[in-house]
């Protein structure tokens, strides 16, 4: 009877955790978006809108009229959907705010990208549908960029992986503060070299993408999700932001996961969710300067770009064997 | 008494034709002729089974594997005498022949044929020999029947290549029969009988024996095919009717090639297997590499057929240059059905030269889109040559390469897989550009006439009935094989 | 056995009556029984899986001088619950597919002998056996390919290709088991396997070199692919669809067979040659796949790709089973072999799509296509779901075994042999890459071929496909789902399964269950939670987006940066949208563009028109094998030398020989 | 008589390959004829005074026979065959004639080696002479190899022959009667079949081809 109140107890912590993360990342994605812009317009010398404008956009999509292009399928108002319950899942299971989320044993770093390539996936077939040279465009560049630091991602984990013994997050975060020396080893640093590429590329932040371009040419992202408008276009915006949420806070949490919650009590969660936003912002001001300091690469140059990404992951992964 | 009957019935067919004229009836009675001795083969491959029948003094003996050479003669030549109707018939129609030379033609056949069966049926390895040249001479005319440039051309190699050949081997027979005068034996007029001459075989001088074998194998390998006097055999089956061709590479090769299998069986017990499979092994492999070269660009479409039967005579030689039971049985059913398919091709090219007017390879194309009936049947009887299952040849060589891998000799099978490959690419690559693709223009597929589309399909069901079922054919093999062990 | 060999005869049954009934009876009655005995056969290879019985048949009666003989353990029964399963499909769905030329008699009789070779080839435990199904199954496949020639040219040229290659591909299969038998004293698997250990070791590997050679092969492995994706697109679909699903696992059935439960294991290298060719199988596949606008031949590159991961796989379970890592090796196999299933079922059911595809718009050509998705809504949720399954969606099946391989490979690295570790980073390597490159290809292949405009006429006039099409291609999705979400289900008979092929008494890792857990790993996936969570956040998003608005949507044209026109013809192309990976992997794809630009006579600053070509050919075909043939066939035309006719120089052949013979033995 | 008989067979045996190696040496058809024509007569005196020696009947009904067919018959055909060949001279053999005899020279060394081993099975005066036939079969093919003349490929496919024939007269007194009868009809049959080939085709087509028959080739 004790082990059962005991168990339950646990899970309200666990679905507590998860929530709370939820919550945290649904409106911190936005707010770290609308963070980036202001630290961009201010560095540029202007007032930039405010930091919550994103979200406020978000709830001014919602009321919008539904508008779907002519020659365009089911899959138009469907893909919005698989974009946000792949980041919505991801969010879930990532240990984030605790290392034990409701269904934190299956948070695999696996699971976790295929989630993540899932959403692009159908952004990528949304772009299609609607049967123009744009849509298609930022497809092609948007699978493109993927397929390429999609391999890099893995890889940089991998190496994370390999150390610790497993491939769930939870336990690499886990071992992580039981070591805290191998924080500064040299695989973890290439890690992060390639982690901190591939987390700019599948966001879309510059050098390798513009997300506040207008011009169609030069869009990626953009051209793909031109033809959403309205509530559709929100769910996407939502999905999008979700996913920057996460990728920062897991970029955080796997490096320094010091302050995640390991203890299903209500004070360590509360401490998790104050230390992972404080994370998250962190790593949103760092790319927000990467973002200022340097201008987007040509198309064809990313590619430079994504396969040193790809080449540190390697070598992190080798460095990591080596040192053993 | 059934060997008698098994001789005289084409000898009587032979005088009936040459008393009459010309006239349709006399090839389908040739036919049948073929038929009936191809039934008391069957009954005499029964009856060999408990033990050899002997006939007219002893002149005559048939134990399973004359038995079985008997049911492969009759099989092939049924197939090729049912055409002698229609060949003969088209060939007057054309021009090409008279009445007088169709008439000729079907006397030599049954000549030929009758020359075969002696010379499986003999007990004497003299006659074996006499009979087999005088295959050479009744096929002569034959293969000259269309009185062209190129017919006498090939006939006239034909004759030389295969005199000094054949010569060759009485001279080995010669030297057998000298050692045999002095192992011991008494003399007597039957000296040279098979069965008198593997009483002595172990006490044959070693000397004399290798030297014999050799120009035996030499000399009847001219028959068989085998390099280094195989030449002429892709000139003489070209230009062949197809019937001839059909008759010559489906059976005589292979009845020159068990004249080998006998005094292969002799050398083993004078020499030991060491020699004799050393010889045989080098004529065979360089047969399949010769074969090997040739079909890669070949141009014309029944000399490769041609090669290819030295292909398989080359595989004949290796298999038997192993020797062991498995070896020699499965050489038997490849020599069988090698026979059967030969026929089909044979005879199915010469419709497709009927029709076509060419055998040249690169002006025959998309033959399935414009002949569907013709093309398939030539297509798996190629399939059948290339020794792909259900087929029997597929059986065969497998066994064959198993014996020879038992036998130590993986090397060989290495050496014949890769040439096999080799023709198999060739072969399909000729193939594709006969069979495939669109015919000219939007003519109706023609049909083929179920008077020369039901033997032959006939002939392909039994050659996958051979490759399937093991239950008529199995026990006479082995028992064959078990006839020529030393 | 006897249930087994019932299902053998319904397909031999099947194949009899395609060969002898009248056209308006035969494709109905052979489907009925080819899928009857399918099921058959599928219900006998799962009874095995779960009681782990092994049967045997043998049989003096059928083969000549040897017999056959068939034996079913866990290991070839899963193989045939591969091949049973996409059989069933196969057979279903030519009931709405045969027409014309794959209506007629030769056509469906060949294909019900393929079909029933796909059950007999791992069953066979003797080397004629083996051989005898093997190459029935080259020989009903190859003609098959040929089904409808006369009109398609590279369909001829393909099946050259495929004999070729196949029948090099058997000769080596065949020497290596004949090495094998040389000692054992008999032709049976068990002989085999009993007297391999007396083999000298160079002759061991010799055999497994030979032996690896065929039936990589077979399986498609890069660098002797070359025939798959030209033979694989050629093929009727039905017939695509078994080569590719089941043909090709049997190459892999094959490796495994020998490799590890005839020869034991051999050595690591052995191991970490096949995960080689698998890590280069899979890149180069997955690269081909992204870059090909023909859907077939798409699918077919993609078939190369996940051989090449089950090649990794299966290197690595041999590789760690000879390092004494039994467990992970266990765990390696495992993923492998459920990776066969899984390719089985989405490939086939994709291969069939395209069959549908091809039927209902007559071209099967991306750039040709669009906007299936109005006409032919059932296939495209087909070709969802199954594109789902191999890019490796969580919860559908390649997940689910992707990630089992994963964990194979990530503790592998526990292994002391640096070069195992060295193979096992090059199988993770080529996941990681292989995964984006898929997906490029696959959102392709659904993108292009269904959504948007219509790019031709064939592809506006596509109706849906039959039903029995569609049912087919149904029936083929349910094990992408279950596999995906409840993996679990079936880790009972992957335990099997893999045990005797390692032929090991390990514990699995596997704990049993719905979920693929992996306690000592402390790795785990829970698909079925997984599918609960998304389901219920899309029904949330479907309120978000339909219950604020409240309103059906509006109807407008797409932007398209101000004009108003805007054709079919402006939309990105499959070689548009593979354009940027293609000029990124240019060193490897070797792409060839032709760019010709024809000015206005007045002014060459106008241009009249401008013609572009891109075609990618695969480099190892050009660069390796075009130079063989054509050395192969300089020497066959300069070997007619040795026949020039003369009578003088055919007697000295003769006369020599018989000089040497004097010489030598005289 | 053993004397005698051994003299009487030495001339004779050695009468076949003096034969052989003179049509090597003449180049006008009827000249090699008649050498042909003196080789059956030698062969067939070879057959008669074993037969006389050892008491072989059929040895004698054989040595008649190949006196009327290879010492009569025979040479009467090719001389037939001759006239209607108007350039009966073989002109430019492959090998010419100085070089045929020396080649020949070696040629009949080697039989005599390889002959020895054989003989040294049985030694009597008759198989101490074996080698001298073989010598024969190895000069009659050589002339088949390098002689271009249609003739002249008859003349080396008989002197095949012929060189064994005297091996099986002087190693085994002759095989078989049943077996001598088939292999001599043989012969006769063969030059027969040539002859009417030659015939034939210069029916045929009227230009000599059948020098240089390469129509047929890969």
């Amino acid at each position: 009877m004790m082990a059962t109140t005991a168990s339950v107890s646990v899970s309200v912590y666990e679905g507590a955790a998860t929530l709370i993360q939820l919550v945290l990342v649904a409106l911190g994605g936005p707010l770290l978006v609308g963070l980036m812009a202001k630290v961009k317009a201010r560095a540029e010398g202007r007032v930039g809108a405010p930091i919550v404008q994103p979200l406020r956009d978000l709830r001014k999509l919602l009321t919008k009229e539904r508008l779907h292009a002519r020659h365009a399928s089911v899959v138009l108002p469907l893909a919005p959907m698989v974009i946000l319950a792949s980041s919505v899942m991801a969010v879930a299971i990532s240990p984030l705010v605790s290392t034990h989320p409701l269904l934190g044993s299956s948070a695999d770093i696996l699971v976790i990208v295929y989630l993540l390539l899932t959403g692009s996936a159908a952004a990528a077939l949304a772009g299609l549908d609607a049967g123009t040279a744009f849509g298609g465009m930022g497809s092609s560049r948007a699978m493109t960029i993927g397929a390429l630091a999609e391999p890099a991602l893995l890889v940089a984990v991998i190496a994370l992986s390999i150390q610790s013994g497993t491939s769930n997050l939870p336990g690499i975060m886990v071992s992580t503060l039981a070591h805290p020396d191998w924080v500064l080893g040299p695989s973890r640093l290439l890690a992060l070299g390639a982690l901190l590429i591939v987390v700019i590329a599948e966001t879309g932040r510059i050098p390798v993408d513009n997300p506040s371009t207008h011009l169609e040419l030069t869009m990626v992202h953009e051209a793909m999700i031109l033809e959403y408008a309205g509530p559709e276009l929100a769910l996407v915006s939502l999905g999008e932001a979700m996913r920057l949420g996460l990728l920062f806070s897991l970029l955080a949490n796997l490096f320094v996961p010091w302050g995640i919650a390991t203890h299903p009590t209500a004070a360590s969660i509360v401490l998790g969710t104050a230390f992972l936003a404080l994370k998250a912002v962190l790593v949103a001001l760092g790319v927000a300067l990467i973002e200022v300091r340097s201008a987007k690469l040509r198309l064809f140059r990313l590619p430079e770009l994504l396969a040193g990404g790809f080449v540190l992951s390697v070598l992190a992964v080798v460095t990591g064997l080596v040192t053993r | 008494m059934l060997i008698v009957a098994i001789l005289v019935i084409p000898l009587a067919m032979t005088i009936v034709a040459a008393s009459f004229a010309w006239r349709p009836w006399i090839g389908w009675a040739s036919a049948s002729s073929c038929a009936a001795f191809l039934g008391l083969g069957i009954w005499l491959s029964v009856t060999t089974l408990s033990a050899p029948q002997w006939a007219l003094h002893h002149s005559f003996r048939a134990d399973s594997l004359s038995a079985f050479m008997v049911v492969v003669i009759g099989t092939v030549s049924l197939l090729a005498t049912l055409f002698t109707p229609r060949t003969m018939g088209q060939e007057i129609a054309s021009g090409v022949t008279t009445a007088r030379y169709a008439r000729h033609y079907v006397v030599l056949m049954q000549v030929f044929i009758t020359c075969m069966l002696t010379a499986v049926l003999t007990a004497n390895l003299g006659v074996l020999w006499v009979s087999i040249e005088a295959t050479t001479i009744a096929t002569t005319f034959l293969v000259s029947h269309r009185r062209t440039d190129g017919a006498f051309e090939a006939s006239w190699k034909y004759v030389i290549l295969c005199s000094v050949g054949i010569a060759l081997a009485f001279l080995g027979t010669v030297l057998i029969y000298y050692a045999q005068l002095h192992a011991g034996g008494t003399v007597h007029s039957s000296s040279l009988d098979w069965t008198s001459v593997m009483s002595v075989a172990h006490h044959l001088d070693p000397n004399v024996t290798r030297l014999a074998f050799a120009l035996l194998v030499v000399g009847y390998g001219t028959k068989v095919g085998l390099v280094p006097m195989h030449s002429w055999l892709p000139d003489a089956h070209s230009q062949a009717p197809a019937p001839v061709s059909a008759l010559m590479s489906g059976v005589l090769l292979t009845v020159a090639f068990y004249g080998l299998l006998r005094f292969r069986a002799v050398a083993v017990a004078a020499l030991g297997p060491a020699f004799p499979r050393a010889l045989l092994l080098v004529v065979g492999v360089a047969s399949l590499l010769l074969a090997t070269l040739m079909l890669i660009a070949q141009r014309d479409l029944k000399r490769m057929l041609a090669y290819s039967s030295i292909e398989h005579m080359g595989l004949l030689a290796i298999g038997g240059a192993v020797g062991t039971p498995l070896a020699i049985a499965a050489v038997l059913l490849h020599i069988l059905g090698h026979g059967i398919t030969k026929a089909v091709l044979f005879l199915s090219s010469g419709e497709i030269y009927h029709l076509e007017g060419t055998t040249e390879i690169a002006k025959i194309s998309g033959l399935l889109a414009r002949r569907p009936t013709l093309a398939g049947i030539f297509g798996f009887g190629l399939l059948s040559l290339v020794a792909l299952p259900p087929f029997s040849l597929f059986v065969s060589e497998l066994t064959m390469a198993r014996a020879e891998v038992d036998a130590g000799l993986w090397w060989v099978v290495a050496i014949s897989l890769v040439c096999l490959s080799v023709i198999f690419a060739a072969l399909t690559r000729h193939a594709r550009h006969m069979l495939m693709g669109a015919g000219p223009g939007d003519a109706t597929p023609s049909t083929l006439r179920a008077s020369v589309a039901v033997p032959l399909i006939t002939a392909l069901v039994i050659c996958v009935a051979l490759g399937i079922v093991s239950w008529p054919l199995q026990s006479l093999l082995t028992h064959a094989a078990q006839g020529v062990m030393p | 056995m006897a249930v087994f060999l019932a299902a053998l005869s319904l397909c031999i049954a099947a194949a009899l009556s395609a060969a002898a009934l009248p056209r308006q009876w035969r494709v109905p009655v052979s489907a009925f029984l080819g899928s009857l005995g399918c099921l058959l056969a599928f219900g006998v290879a799962m009874s095995i899986l779960i009681t782990g019985d092994v049967v045997t048949f043998h049989s003096a009666q059928v083969l000549p001088l040897t017999g056959l003989s068939l034996t079913l353990d866990p290991l070839g029964a899963w193989f045939v619950l591969a091949s049973s399963f996409v059989g069933v499909a196969a057979c279903v769905y030519n009931v709405g597919y045969a027409k014309g030329a794959m209506a007629s008699r030769t056509a469906l009789t060949l294909f019900m002998v393929f079909v029933l070779t796909l059950l007999a080839v791992p069953a066979a435990s003797s080397v004629m056996s083996l051989m005898f199904c093997w190459e029935l199954m080259a020989l009903s496949s190859l003609l098959l390919i040929l089904t409808d020639q006369s009109r398609h040219p590279d369909a001829r040229s393909a099946a050259l290709w495929y004999g070729a290659m196949t029948q090099a591909g058997a000769a080596a299969i065949l020497l290596g088991l004949l090495v094998m038998t040389s000692n054992a004293g008999g032709q049976n698997f068990a002989d085999l396997s009993a007297h391999a250990a007396a083999l000298s070791p160079v002759m061991r590997s010799f055999a497994f070199a030979l032996i690896l050679l065929g039936f990589s092969s077979k399986a498609g492995a890069v660098p002797l692919h070359v025939w798959l994706p030209k033979a694989h697109p050629e093929a009727p679909s039905p017939v695509s669809a078994l080569m590719s699903s089941s043909m090709v696992a049997m190459g892999v059935y094959g490796i495994i067979r020998v490799g590890d439960d005839l020869l034991h294991g051999g050595t690591v290298w052995w191991w970490i040659a096949v995960a080689l060719l698998g890590v280069v199988s899979a890149f180069y596949g997955a690269l081909h796949a992204t870059t090909s606008t023909d859907l077939k031949r798409l699918l077919a590159y993609s078939t190369i790709d996940i051989v090449g991961l089950v090649l990794i796989g299966v290197g690595a379970a041999g590789a760690l089973n000879d390092s004494g890592q039994h467990a992970v090796a266990h765990l390696a196999m495992t993923a492998a072999l459920l990776l066969v299933v899984a390719h089985a079922a989405f490939k086939g059911a994709l291969f069939l799509a395209a069959g549908a595809v091809e039927r209902a718009s007559g071209t099967r050509d991306l750039d040709l296509l669009g906007g299936l998705i109005h006409s032919m809504p059932l296939t495209a949720l087909v070709v969802v779901i199954s594109a789902g399954a191999i890019m490796a969606v969580p919860t559908l099946s390649g997940f689910s075994s992707e990630w089992l391989l994963l964990q194979g490979l990530l503790h592998g690295f526990d292994v002391s042999s640096t070069p195992t570790v060295i193979v096992m980073l090059l199988g993770v390597i080529a996941l990681a890459l292989t995964g984006g490159l898929t997906a490029v290809a696959f959102v392709k292949a659904f993108g292009i071929g269904f959504l948007g405009q219509a790019r031709s006429t064939g592809a506006l006039g596509a109706r849906e496909v039959p039903t029995s099409m569609v049912l087919a291609m149904g029936w083929l999705v349910i094990p992408s789902v279950v596999i995906g979400v409840v993996p679990g289900l079936l880790v009972p008979l992957l335990n099997r399964a893999a045990a005797s092929a390692l032929d090991t008494a390990v514990s699995s890792p596997l704990a049993r269950g719905t979920d693929l857990v992996v306690a000592r790993f402390g790795g785990a996936i829970e698909p079925a939670a997984l599918v609960v969570g998304l389901v219920a956040v899309m029904l949330l998003a479907w309120v978000l987006n339909r219950g604020l608005a409240q309103r059906r949507a509006r109807r407008v044209d797409a932007w398209a940066c101000g004009r108003d026109l805007q054709t079919p013809r402006m939309q990105y192309t499959a070689t548009s949208f593979a354009e940027p990976l293609q000029r990124v992997f240019a060193d490897v794809l070797r792409p060839q563009t032709d760019v010709e630009v024809t000015h206005v006579a007045e002014s060459r600053y106008y241009e009249q028109s401008l013609m572009y070509e891109n075609r990618v050919v695969d480099v190892l075909e050009a660069r390796g094998y075009r130079p063989l043939i054509a050395a192969a066939l300089r020497v066959g035309r300069g070997a007619r030398r040795i026949q020039n006719g003369s009578i003088h120089r055919y007697l000295a052949f003769g006369f020599v020989a018989l000089l040497v013979i004097l010489v030598v033995v005289g | 008589m053993n004397a005698t008989y051994i003299s009487a067979l030495e001339l004779a045996a050695g009468a076949v390959l003096l034969s052989a190696v003179m049509t090597l040496w003449r180049r006008s058809v009827r000249s090699i004829v008649s050498m042909l024509s003196l080789q059956g007569i030698s062969l067939s005196a070879v057959a008669i005074v074993l037969a006389l020696h050892e008491h072989e009947h059929a040895l004698l009904v054989t040595g008649c026979l190949v006196f009327v067919v290879k010492g009569l018959v025979v040479p009467a055909l090719l001389r037939r065959v001759s006239r209607l060949d108007p350039r009966s001279r073989e002109s430019r053999p492959l090998v010419n004639v100085p070089a045929s005899l020396v080649f020949a020279a070696v040629l009949i060394v080697l039989a005599y080696v390889v002959g020895t081993r054989i003989t040294a099975l049985s030694a009597t005066s008759a198989t101490h002479l074996a080698p001298l036939g073989l010598a024969t079969v190895l000069v009659g093919y050589f002339m088949l190899v390098t002689r271009r003349r249609a003739v002249s490929k008859i003349v080396g496919l008989i002197l095949v022959d012929n060189g064994i024939a005297l091996v099986t007269f002087l190693l085994t007194s002759g095989v078989p009667l049943i077996v001598e009868l088939g292999s001599s009809l043989d012969v006769l049959l063969v030059v027969v079949v040539l002859q009417f080939l030659m015939v034939s085709m210069r029916h045929h087509s009227d230009t000599d081809r059948l020098t240089e028959m390469k129509a047929l080739h890969d």
